[in-house]
This record gives structure tokens, C-alpha cells and sequence, in this order.
């Protein structure tokens, strides 16, 4: 049995997003070894009924999103399609940043946003983890719920993904010269 | 006028409050306008007008939109009295609200195309799995004690609503308050002073006071009330009352 | 999409042995076409990760014999970890709540709680019910084993119960007030 079955098998056993991390201890192979998997288990997902989708830690396995009228009549509990303008803003920055602090997003919003990172949170479409970089803070993080509500296998997928980020670094940039701790502490007043 | 907003456009619940960046960016593009000091003095006196409107019982509101419309009147007082002197910092407000603006308004986009696909062709995980023959498993961290102890904890980390930001309100002067009281002053001496007109300015009421009454100078400058002479770049600004008034 | 992709999907999304007859009804199409469907799907499934299984009725996804010794291995490994701390704060939810579902534990801890949901229940702590109110929508429910590991014979033995119960109804009067909000928050920018 090659490790893309095994990968396959053990995503379907578990029925939720496993990390690469665990996987590697569980098949006690190297993290390249799980990597190779992986591609050569999108490449054999491909026009199939299921698909892989990823973040930069994990993976899960889903139906594929073209089948999603069936499994929306299928379906016993009812889908909160309904975001607000708000909720669009903090999503596209999450998204389109792959992960943001709330100070980023209250900064590029321009007024608090701990009410609105609140709600998404409840409502499972973004999660809260522990900064890698600097662990005094939390960055916000699209979950595969998100990725799955817009039909998308990774962040990747989205919209003009690739064209956006350009845009996005020549903004940044911009700013990054003028950001002034000032602006940060006028937007974030509650906690 | 021809630039008055429908009062009733922006209507602002706390629930789903508009930013000043929002507001500013409809502004803006009602106008079929790109980002630039030139449109922001365009759309000044609409974002002022607006804050009116903001719910005055939430402090943070009313200050949030108060930075952006001082930023804002920099630049509309650039752009009607090109000698204006500016400070270093005060050039960097405005390039820092310009490129604040740009960068939300791309985010305010790729926002509507999250709108387009959320919940067109949606990817199902599998159901949770029927439960065939169940162990008790339990685990010895489970008491009554932590129990209790975590459900306090989890109660206590819930935002309170009593507790939403209602700090004790400042007062500020409403536009149509300043035109009044300007006109008034007017009405009484042909020339007067900016700074005479605001005695000192030392606390951030103060500022916020001076900037309201600056654009309302402004205001009647535009209506042709008011004249303005500045007559050297550092000096005080003198606004002289015009015949038609 | 085909019907074999059709058939996948449908399998690998209910995780349970499903009648022929129950697919025919749901994609709609004859029951040759489902037999035609199912064989295309073994020939796909070969070489896979996951094998279909079948019976004279049923048919059903799942993984190969050959893993079955790691997944007993897996099981217990979960079984026996020591809960998190999100778990035990859900546990204490739902017994002070005597039954909560989903929404009202996520609105509490601010978090989804899906995963964690299936783990308590996997171990035996919480039951899944159908919300006799409202049965689009599940109740989770402390187990009998569960109190009696308490040392409770109801949930009103619990310490501080009438004070937290209070907290709690509380807690639920802010969610039906915040749905209400979220009504009128749609309409809010009139045009």
C-alpha cells in the first residue's frame, strides 16, 4: 500500500481535517514523504466525486462542489448563507491575507472589529490561533468551513488569488512606511 | 446644494455599524470618483454632515469618524487655500488616509466577490458518524468542582452588553450650531480673525470645535457669504464678511 | 458529472451503508444505471485509499483490511488522550445547560465547537438528540454514565446550579436578541 492510499484512508477514517504534522507521525514518514503524497492524492482526486482540500497546516477530505445542490436538499440542517458588509470585509481580509491579527484588521477597517471577529468565530468560519511569529497575539484564520462555503479547495482557488496579492504588497507597502503606531491604538479602544 | 446626501442613506445601527472608511469610500464612489485629495475635498463637507447622523451615545463612533474628517479638512483646506501651510505631520495624515482608503477599498471589493461564490457550490464534509457500540470513556480531570469552575469561566469571558463602549459623551458642536453662531459674529465686525474666532486651541475639544468651525467658515465661503484672505503663508487667516450677506 | 462521481460523493458524505434503492430515489435514475454506476466505481476504486463495500442491498465506502490494525491503534490512542480544556469547558456547558445545542454552545465559548462535539461523544460523556422544537437541529445531552461518574443523579446537584442556570438563560435571552439584530442589520442601509 502506497503512503497517497494510506493518507486517503486515514482522512476518510477520521471524517475531519487532520494536520501533515500528525499524519507524518502516524505513517512514521518524513514530512516530504507526506507532501509527495498529498500531490499525487489531488492528482488521483481529480474529476472524482471527492476532493482534498488544505490549509497550511492541515487537510480534509469533502464532496466535490459541483454536487452541491443534492447535498444542500440532502441536508438536514439549514445554511446561514448570510454575511454582512462587515462580515465580507473581515472575511476578504482574513482570506486574501491568509491569516490576519485583529490589529491588522481593525487598521485596515478603520474601526473595531471585535464584535464582527466574534461572530464569524461562532459561526465557524474563521478560527483564532496562536501567532507563530510572536506569541503574544492571536491571528485569525479562514477555516476549512469558510473554504468549503465558497467551494474552494484552498485559499488559493479564490478569485484573482495571485493578482490580488500583488495588489495587495504594492498597498502594503505604501503604507508601511507611514504606519503609525497612533493609528493602531485610535482604532482598537475595546478589548 | 447640489452635493447633499438623503439623510436617510447612511442611517447607522450599532449592530451593523458603518466605519468612517465606509462611509467615506460611498462617498466617494457616488461620485463615480478614484481615490485622491482631490475628490476627499469633494466629498469633505458630505462626510461632516454625516457624522451628525452617528449614534452620539457610542463615544467610539463619534471619535473614529472625528480623526478621518480632521484628515479631511487638511485636505479640503489645501485644496481651497493653496498657500496653506502644513506641518510634516499633517502631510502624512493625509498620504496615510489616502493609501488607508485605497487598501480598503480593495478589500471592500474582493468583500463582494466573497459575496458572488459564498454559498453558490458549497464542498459538504461527512456526516458525523452514527455511534455504534459506545464505551464510557470519562476522564479524571472531570469533577464536579472543575466543572463548575469552567463554566464560570467560559460565562465570565462573554462580552457584556452593559458593557459596550457608552463612555460619558463629549459634547460636540453640531455644523449648524458653528454656521449660526459664525454668521452671528459676522453679522457684528467685517473682519475677524480665525484664530480670535476660537480663542486658544489647547484640548482635543477644542481641536474638534475649531475644525467643525473652520469647515463651516468654509461653508460660507462657498455660499458667498464670507470672504477669505490669507495675506502670507504663516499668518492668521482673516475672514471678511462679503456684501451679499 | 457522472454517476459513479455521483455515487462517491453521496457514500463518502453519509459514511453508512446506503440501499441501492435509497441512491436509485436520490439521483433520481434506474436501478441499472445505479448497478452500471457501482461497477464503474469498484473499477475506480481499485488501487485506492478507500474500497466499496457491498452486500445484496447495501453499499457502503470504507477503508481496506489491511489498516485495521492502525486504526485500532488510532482509536485508542484518541480514545484515551486526556481532554482539552475546550473540551471540558463544552462538557460543563452541556451539563449545566442539561442539554444544549450547538448554537448555544458556540455562542457561550465564542468558538465552534463541532469537533469537539464529536469527540465527547465518541466517549461516551454526551448523547446527540433531534431538538423536539425544532427538528432540523440537534441537542447534546450529558450521559446517565456521565452523572453517575459525578456522582449526581440530576444536574441540579451540581455546585452553584440555580446561579449559573440564571447566567446561562441569560446567556440565551442575548443570542435570540442578537438573531433578532441580525434581522434588521440587512435592511439597515436604506437605498
Amino acid at each position: 500500500m502506497n503512503i497517497e492510499q494510506k493518507i486517503e484512508a486515514i482522512l476518510f477514517w477520521k471524517g475531519e481535517p487532520l494536520s501533515r504534522k500528525k499524519l507524518s507521525e502516524i505513517l512514521d514518514v518524513s514530512s516530504e514523504d507526506i507532501e509527495e503524497g498529498i500531490d499525487k492524492l489531488k492528482a488521483i482526486l481529480i474529476d472524482r466525486g471527492i476532493v482534498l482540500q488544505e490549509n497550511d497546516k492541515e487537510i480534509a477530505l469533502g464532496t466535490t462542489p459541483e454536487l452541491s445542490s443534492l447535498f444542500e436538499k440532502l441536508q438536514k440542517e439549514e445554511l446561514n448563507k448570510d454575511l454582512s458588509k462587515a462580515s465580507l470585509e473581515t472575511l476578504s481580509i482574513i482570506l486574501y491575507k491568509n491569516g490576519a491579527s485583529r490589529a491588522e484588521i481593525d487598521y485596515i477597517r478603520g474601526v473595531n472589529s471585535s464584535f464582527i471577529l466574534r461572530a464569524l468565530s461562532v459561526r465557524g468560519l474563521i478560527q483564532r490561533e496562536t501567532d507563530m511569529s510572536d506569541n503574544r497575539r492571536y491571528i485569525y484564520k479562514p477555516t476549512f468551513d469558510l473554504l468549503s462555503y465558497l467551494g474552494v479547495k484552498s485559499v488559493e482557488e479564490l478569485p484573482n488569488y495571485k493578482k490580488t496579492l500583488q495588489l495587495l504588497m504594492d498597498a502594503d507597502r505604501n503604507l508601511e512606511e507611514e504606519k503609525k503606531d497612533k493609528d493602531l491604538e485610535d482604532t482598537s479602544i475595546i478589548e | 446644494m447640489e452635493s447633499v446626501i438623503n439623510e436617510n442613506k447612511y442611517k447607522v445601527r450599532t449592530s451593523s455599524f458603518e466605519g468612517p472608511f465606509s462611509v467615506l469610500l460611498s462617498l466617494v464612489e457616488e461620485k463615480k470618483l478614484h481615490i485622491n485629495d482631490l475628490s476627499l475635498a469633494q466629498v469633505t463637507e458630505d462626510f461632516i454632515r454625516h457624522i451628525s447622523t452617528v449614534d452620539k451615545a457610542d463615544n467610539t463612533e463619534v471619535s473614529s469618524f472625528m480623526i478621518v474628517a480632521s484628515t479631511l479638512i487638511l485636505i479640503k483646506s489645501k485644496s481651497l487655500l493653496p498657500n496653506l501651510p502644513l506641518s510634516e505631520d499633517e502631510e502624512k495624515d493625509i498620504n496615510n488616509l489616502t493609501n488607508r482608503l485605497k487598501l480598503y477599498e480593495i478589500y471592500t471589493n474582493l468583500g463582494e466577490d466573497i459575496r458572488k461564490k459564498f454559498g453558490k457550490s458549497i464542498i459538504f464534509s461527512p456526516l458525523e458518524k452514527r455511534q455504534e457500540s459506545v464505551v464510557f470513556l470519562p476522564d479524571s480531570q472531570i469533577t464536579k468542582e472543575s466543572m463548575m469552575i469552567l463554566i464560570d469561566g467560559a460565562l465570565g469571558r462573554m462580552p457584556k452588553k452593559e458593557f459596550l463602549p457608552k463612555i460619558e459623551v463629549k459634547k460636540v458642536i453640531s455644523i449648524e450650531e458653528m454656521i449660526y453662531n459664525l454668521t452671528e459674529r459676522i453679522k457684528k465686525s467685517v473682519t475677524i480673525s480665525f484664530k480670535e474666532l476660537n480663542g486658544k486651541i489647547v484640548t482635543k475639544e477644542e481641536k474638534i470645535n475649531a475644525i467643525v468651525s473652520f469647515l463651516a467658515m468654509l461653508e460660507l465661503v462657498r455660499e458667498g457669504i464670507l470672504s477669505v484672505l490669507q495675506e502670507n503663508n504663516f499668518q492668521d487667516i482673516i475672514i471678511q464678511k462679503t456684501n451679499n450677506l
